[in-house]
């Protein structure tokens, strides 16, 4: 029963934080998995998030297998 | 329709004449091709780039990019989508991405070619690290803008 | 820069490889590549068509593309020019035209390559003349918008 | 001591006239050549008119040894 969690590019440098799972009881939204594995509070702006490879909001509800993503502004192309 | 990511090099004309061959695009049927190709520079920010190393997030990228094509073929009259995009370990002048689209007028196909590529610069999950004449390594923080 | 008119076939991605490599463009400076390919349709006005010639104003449609591609060098900033166009009798799926600009960034590239398309369609002195599968010729009286 | 002048594509058709001459003195602007050769009053609204190969309207002053050219709607591309 767990959600799994990724970083990418700068952001995985930054935060030097592997990707991890995080136990699917202990959150309810994005915001919740950032808090519990970076530690900071707030999830900085111009940071984008997936859940399930999708575009999603700090505020977007996760579930039990859910995969989380982080990462920094794009710059592909 | 074809959607592709790879870290081989991309030859854009003989992909693009390969792709005219291979697909079903119609001889006769389309009118008007639109072409974007975007290349690796060996400067930016002022600064000179030996090589970058470009990284993406395997499955949603794919998944980005052929939602992308599929709404552009409900919004606009295309007869064939193509979308290639490089990644790992890329020197100056190597191509980094292709985006074609076959219309049979061109009105569809430019707003097409633009509006996909607007949509991968600014949304499609790829980020570009540079490495530096002078050794030292950067993140690309932003693209430039699509607007003159 | 190069400004052709050819009643040779246009073999578009050959034609463009080739300009590459022949040009002054120097690699690793040009980050944007726009092409926009012209090509005949079997289908005009809801009637097939079998052929189709193409009329031209000798000297003043060189000078017109030149002054148009002159211009857009000036007006964006822009590394090199192709336009290459046909003339003389062409069948389906043959090329027509081919306008490919390169810069620096996609937002120059893209308006300069549109532009100069539209410029080339509302006033480059070129007449179609079709011949329709029934045998009819009919001459094409205007060219298609320039938006969706 | 003439001007040049040409028709193309349907409109040389219609007209069913070949590139032709007139002398300069009995011509002031593109509309008088147009009237003289063609014997229509009214240049059509859609007729295009060049000078020396620019662009010009049916007003333009002409000049000995300039070539004039009428032709339709362009339709290249």
């Amino acid at each position: 029963m767990s959600i799994q969690v990724r970083f990418f590019a700068s952001l995985r440098e930054r935060l030097n934080q592997p990707d991890t799972q995080v136990p699917a009881q202990a959150v309810q939204t994005v915001l919740d998995i950032w808090q519990q594995v970076t530690g900071e509070s707030q999830l900085p702006a111009n940071v984008l998030i997936a859940v399930n490879m999708e575009y999603v909001d700090a505020a977007h509800a996760v579930n039990d297998g859910d995969e989380v993503a982080f990462f920094p502004p794009v710059t592909g192309g | 329709m074809r959607i592709s990511i790879t870290s081989d090099p991309i030859e854009p004309w003989t992909l693009l004449h390969e792709f005219e061959q291979q697909s079903h695009l119609q001889q006769g049927k389309f009118g008007a091709t639109a072409v974007f190709i975007g290349t690796m520079r060996d400067i930016n920010e002022q600064q000179q780039v030996s090589s970058m190393t470009l990284e993406h997030y395997p499955g949603m990228t794919e998944k980005f990019l052929q939602t992308l094509a599929d709404e552009a073929l409900q919004k606009w009259q295309l007869q064939d989508v193509l979308i290639v995009h490089r990644v790992g370990q890329v020197a100056p002048a190597d191509t980094i991405v292709v985006v074609a689209v076959w219309s049979a007028h061109r009105a569809h196909a430019y707003e097409a070619n633009r509006h996909i590529m607007e949509a991968l610069k600014s949304r499609a999950p790829f980020w570009k690290k540079e490495q530096l004449a002078n050794g030292e390594l950067r993140w690309v923080e932003k693209n430039t803008p699509g607007t003159v």
